[in-house]
């Protein structure tokens, strides 16, 4: 049941590049939240009329510093609202609705999870590789980027889960190249049916994924991401075209703040 | 002080405050109750219904503009069975005016639709949404055109012994030829307005934003407009009159009263704030109180028009 | 990559970049010589002229409201006479052109001024404001009737030489209407949009805000429904456009532009912002320089229609 | 004349019944700004279009701790954009175009200047009073409210000015009525003719003060306020009606902005 909260900001990192970690603290909303659920988030008397969604990054136990009670999003400035969020100080105070959305279901017995990020796309892994590995679950990242820069929390996956594979398009870390190239080149050596495939980037990435999924019949999941108004399944703005949905059965639209922002690959109609 | 009065009637329909909620930003309503109790409020208009379920517009739908957003949802909905059989037997259990939102894209549509809502139970009233194209003439909105929206008004009102309310757009050449249209149609009450007509470009990849080129503009920015256009057509038909466009809060609710609005209905607000309507009739009983206004249908169309005006 | 060419031309009227500033937010040009270079400036509008100096409403004549404000000055001006005599040869001086706006309450007083106007030395255009009451037609404005618009523009063009703008209203009934007639009777070029009427209540005093309860409005609000207007009258009509409403910014420009307008005009963004205009002027040149393109004239309508749009 | 800068806030001093002193950085405007000019101020990324205007309440020089190339402002939480600026911290940025306006003049050498304030209109003359000071002039106020919480820098004003006179409508502090009771009872014991009265304060108050300067024939400058969408005279939005202003010599408007705000109460056609 989501909360509608004015949550104080307890710290705003700036982790270079344009890529920053918030904590807020939203006791009530954290206490129900699953990895890859989100929050619509505003900023009081901003100029801004919506909220913006935003993935949970991380949860209680899932950074060692994380203050109890507290959530972190790792955001990127892409535009004024992002922007303003960057201009925050501790003390300030947010908006905060959530939790929200369907977010991931932890892998059947005996698969792996395998984590596809690119760039801010890695978002909402943190608190899933946290939990997993908590129960003692192998979890494998594969993380790609334009460029060096653009790999936040790099650091903290190289601890936690195993593998972890870079590649960026300038070469500027790891691999040169795609993480899907990654991602071949893993489940070349390796059976794909030991795994659960959870994606989370830019649509053209994720439209790969889900093709590749499909092609191979690996069991798959991505986080969407969409133009969000409400967050909460009444404006009907941020839906995706999905098989079966339709009106007569055929490929119709869901909501990703609903029905996602986790869907499985092979539902989507891309 | 004693509690003021908040019922107000709109001809036949009767409701226990004046706030309601805009059809197309509050679902079928119980979406919502995580948030709010729907008990409190004087009635919900669910969104547009049509004869079939309708799949709507493909992404993008929606952009933020300067205070307001566009939409071109594509009147997604799940058709008026489906609103009957699963969505009006949970609605009707609250305590608040059930209103249905009905389109179509020729008169038969939205006869057949009014028709099939007509027995229904715990439905107070029919809303006409005539912002949508008229296939049969040319694509031309039947609410821009009197005579269309005259013809759409009376079948719907033959079709349907619940009170009727027509939905203005404020896109129409004259929307005050347009209300007496209505209002000489057989329509109850009028509700105004609509979105405007707007559209905004992506200036990188050189199109517009949204997958249909245009959208209908709600929220905030405007509120001048839909407040002005209210009392225009306040001073124009006497029919009751209920406003909407950018109500954020009650302040701004009072201002569609005080033009002529004798309810109002919260949009966009719904999707910023959950619980806005709610926040909206504390806030307006709490004026009340604050004025010592007995009730608030006192302040219907008591705006005081200046001297120096212009007429 | 060589500076981009930002030259265009609206039919005899050429500058040497596309960003103006609008009517009534820019003074007489020279208020803003301690903020900005007005020789940077493809062009200066100045306050609406009459023929006889106009003290204008009584306060209030401003408001705020949701990322907009609107006006009612009444058209407070010095007149066409010390407008020539006092502010023209000051603002002459500079590298701009110099495009005087001027309105009248008959069709007689806009010849009138056009006609003082005519030979005026460093004057570069003549902007008929078409948004004010036709005294002589019951107060309906020229720019809501297209024939009273067609008659105003044919007299004003045999009254001066000048290239002559039309700045059409967005309260027109059919602004398409409205620019086809401009056009038919000898403008060069039309500009869009005026504010759009609207109303702000004080709910505390029960009144408009406004002295004169209604008023214009104007800023971001708008930008939507203006570049929407645009885009129509760029597929309605062959002349060159000036587009405007609420543009803060070049990306907001660059929406007009892309929508069908050759040049543009800032206007409220100037009260906020004093070096605004430059602002728009300079980002528009880097967005050239960043997309590698040649001339801004290349931009001029180049919006991309989706396949799955609405016509 | 103007600069438009960018100017971080110092403090912002919370003086109780929602009046706050705020204190900002600007040394270009502070170095060429007199008593009664005025500011438009704005918040960058706030949801407000117009900057609001302000008068200068400090110079360098008015208050002991102020700080060199700051002003201040006295503000009263009226609306969304004072409540904006009362939420402002230590470091915050503002907006500001200054200085704007025509601001007090001295008095006539032999002429005491007398202030007349109603409530948060006492914000312009902290800087005059401190500048006649210095020279050597003798400066009474006359402070009005309408409860002893709106009599904002009150001790201030006993330790520079002489007489200090206080009424409010509540009688909770000094006496009770309205400031212009004070006038006429100090003016009755002294010489009109040997005061300079600067009145600020509330339209109704301005109103009774021009109207009682004209039957007294005694020097009176109001500082007026009004809305105002530039500050800097190109809008025309913040007229007041004037004798002598009209297109036939007749009653016209005058720009608050440019005009004002400090204008001779006999110009006033109210
Ligand atoms: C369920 C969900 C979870 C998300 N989680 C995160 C997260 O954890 N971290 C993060 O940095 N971002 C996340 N996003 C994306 C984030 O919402 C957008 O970056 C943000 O809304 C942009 O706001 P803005 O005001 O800064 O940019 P705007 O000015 O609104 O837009 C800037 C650019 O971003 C694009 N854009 C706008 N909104 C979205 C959107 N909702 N999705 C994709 N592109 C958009 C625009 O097309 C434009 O190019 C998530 C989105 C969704 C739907
Ligand atoms: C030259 C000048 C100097 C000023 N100096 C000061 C000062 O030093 N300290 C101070 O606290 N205030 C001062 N004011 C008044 C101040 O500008 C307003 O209180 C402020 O603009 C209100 O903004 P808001 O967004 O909080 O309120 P809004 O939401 O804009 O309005 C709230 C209320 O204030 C009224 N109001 C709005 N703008 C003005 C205005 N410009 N003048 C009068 N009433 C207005 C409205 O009618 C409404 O009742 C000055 C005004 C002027 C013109
Ligand atoms: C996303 C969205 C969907 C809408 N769908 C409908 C609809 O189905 N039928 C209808 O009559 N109006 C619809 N509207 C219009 C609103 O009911 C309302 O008239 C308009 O948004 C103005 O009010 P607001 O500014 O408070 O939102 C929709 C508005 C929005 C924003
Ligand atoms: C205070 C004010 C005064 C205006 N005066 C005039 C005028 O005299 N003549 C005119 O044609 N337009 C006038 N306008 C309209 C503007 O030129 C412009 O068309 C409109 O404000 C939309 O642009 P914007 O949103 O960028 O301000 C005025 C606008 C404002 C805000
Ligand atoms: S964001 Fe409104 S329905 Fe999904
Ligand atoms: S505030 Fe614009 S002219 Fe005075």
């Amino acid at each position: 049941m989501p909360y509608d909260l004015e949550a104080p900001v307890t710290r705003n990192t700036d982790l270079g590049h344009g890529n920053f970690l918030i904590e807020f603290e939203a006791p009530e909303i954290v206490g129900c939240m699953k990895p890859a659920q989100f929050f619509m988030i505003g900023v009081p008397g901003s100029k801004l009329l919506l909220r913006r969604p935003f993935s949970v990054c991380g949860l209680p136990g899932t950074f060692d510093d994380g203050r109890p009670g507290s959530a972190q999003v790792l955001y990127k400035v892409v535009g004024e609202g992002t922007a303003l969020l960057a201009s925050l100080r501790a003390g300030a105070r947010l908006e905060v609705l959530g939790p929200l959305g369907r977010g991931f279901e932890a892998p059947e017995p005996g698969r792996r999870a395998l984590f596809l990020a690119g760039g801010i796309g890695v978002a909402p892994f943190p608190a899933f590789a946290a939990a997993l590995r908590r129960e003692g679950r192998e979890v494998g990242l594969l993380y790609g980027a334009r460029t060096a820069g653009d790999l936040p929390l790099l650091e903290w996956f190289e601890r936690v889960c195993a593998p972890v594979e870079v590649a960026t398009e300038d070469g500027s870390r790891g691999r040169r190249g795609l993480v899907t190239a990654l991602l071949e080149e893993l489940l070349r050596k390796e059976d794909p049916s030991a795994f659960h495939v959870y994606a989370c980037g830019p649509q053209p990435m994720l439209k790969a994924v889900a093709q590749w999924a499909r092609r191979h019949d690996v069991r798959c999941d991505l986080s969407l991401e969409a133009r969000m108004a409400c967050g909460f399944g009444v404006c009907l703005g941020c839906v995706v075209p999905t098989r079966g949905s339709g009106p007569e059965g055929d490929v119709g639209f869901e909501r990703v703040c609903v029905e996602g922002p986790v869907m499985r690959a092979e539902r989507l109609a891309w | 002080m004693v509690k003021p009065d908040l019922r107000v009637k709109l001809g036949p329909l009767e409701l226990k405050n004046p706030v309601l909620t805009a059809s197309g930003t509050f679902g079928y309503g119980l979406e919502f109750r995580p948030y709010l109790d729907l008990n409190r409020l004087g009635g919900v208009v669910v969104k547009g219904l049509s004869p079939r379920p309708r799949a709507g517009h493909p992404p993008e739908r929606i952009v933020e503009t300067p205070a307001g957003m566009l939409n071109a949802i594509g009147l997604q909905n799940v058709g008026v069975d489906a609103f009957l059989s699963e969505k009006l037997p949970a609605l009707r259990a609250y305590d608040t005016a059930v209103i249905a939102n009905v389109f179509g894209e020729t008169l038969a549509q939205y006869v057949e639709v009014c028709a099939k809502l007509d027995g229904a139970p715990g439905l107070a009233a029919v809303e006409l949404n005539v912002s949508c194209p008229n296939t049969e003439a040319g694509g031309m909105e039947f609410g821009n055109d009197p005579r269309a929206l005259a013809r759409v008004t009376r079948a719907c009102r033959e079709a349907t012994a619940l009170p009727l309310i027509v939905k203005l757009s404020p896109n129409a050449p004259d929307i005050c030829e347009a209300a007496r249209a209505a209002a000489d149609s057989g329509a109850d009450a009028l509700s105004l307005v609509n979105t405007f007509v707007g559209m905004a470009v992506d200036v990188e990849r050189r199109r517009p934003v949204l997958s249909r080129g245009t959208g209908g503009l709600s929220g905030p920015a405007i509120r001048p407009l839909a407040v002005w256009l209210t009392w225009r057509v306040h001073r124009a038909v006497p029919l009751p009159l209920i406003g909407m466009g950018g109500i954020m809060g009650a302040r701004d609710a009072l201002e569609f009263i005080l033009a002529g609005a004798t309810a109002i209905q919260v949009g966009t607000a719904n999707f910023v704030k959950p619980d806005a309507a709610v926040r909206v009739l504390q806030d307006l009983e709490a004026y009340l109180v604050r004025h010592g206004i007995a009730s608030v249908r006192e302040l219907v169309g008591a705006l005081e028009w200046p001297d120096e005006a212009a007429p």
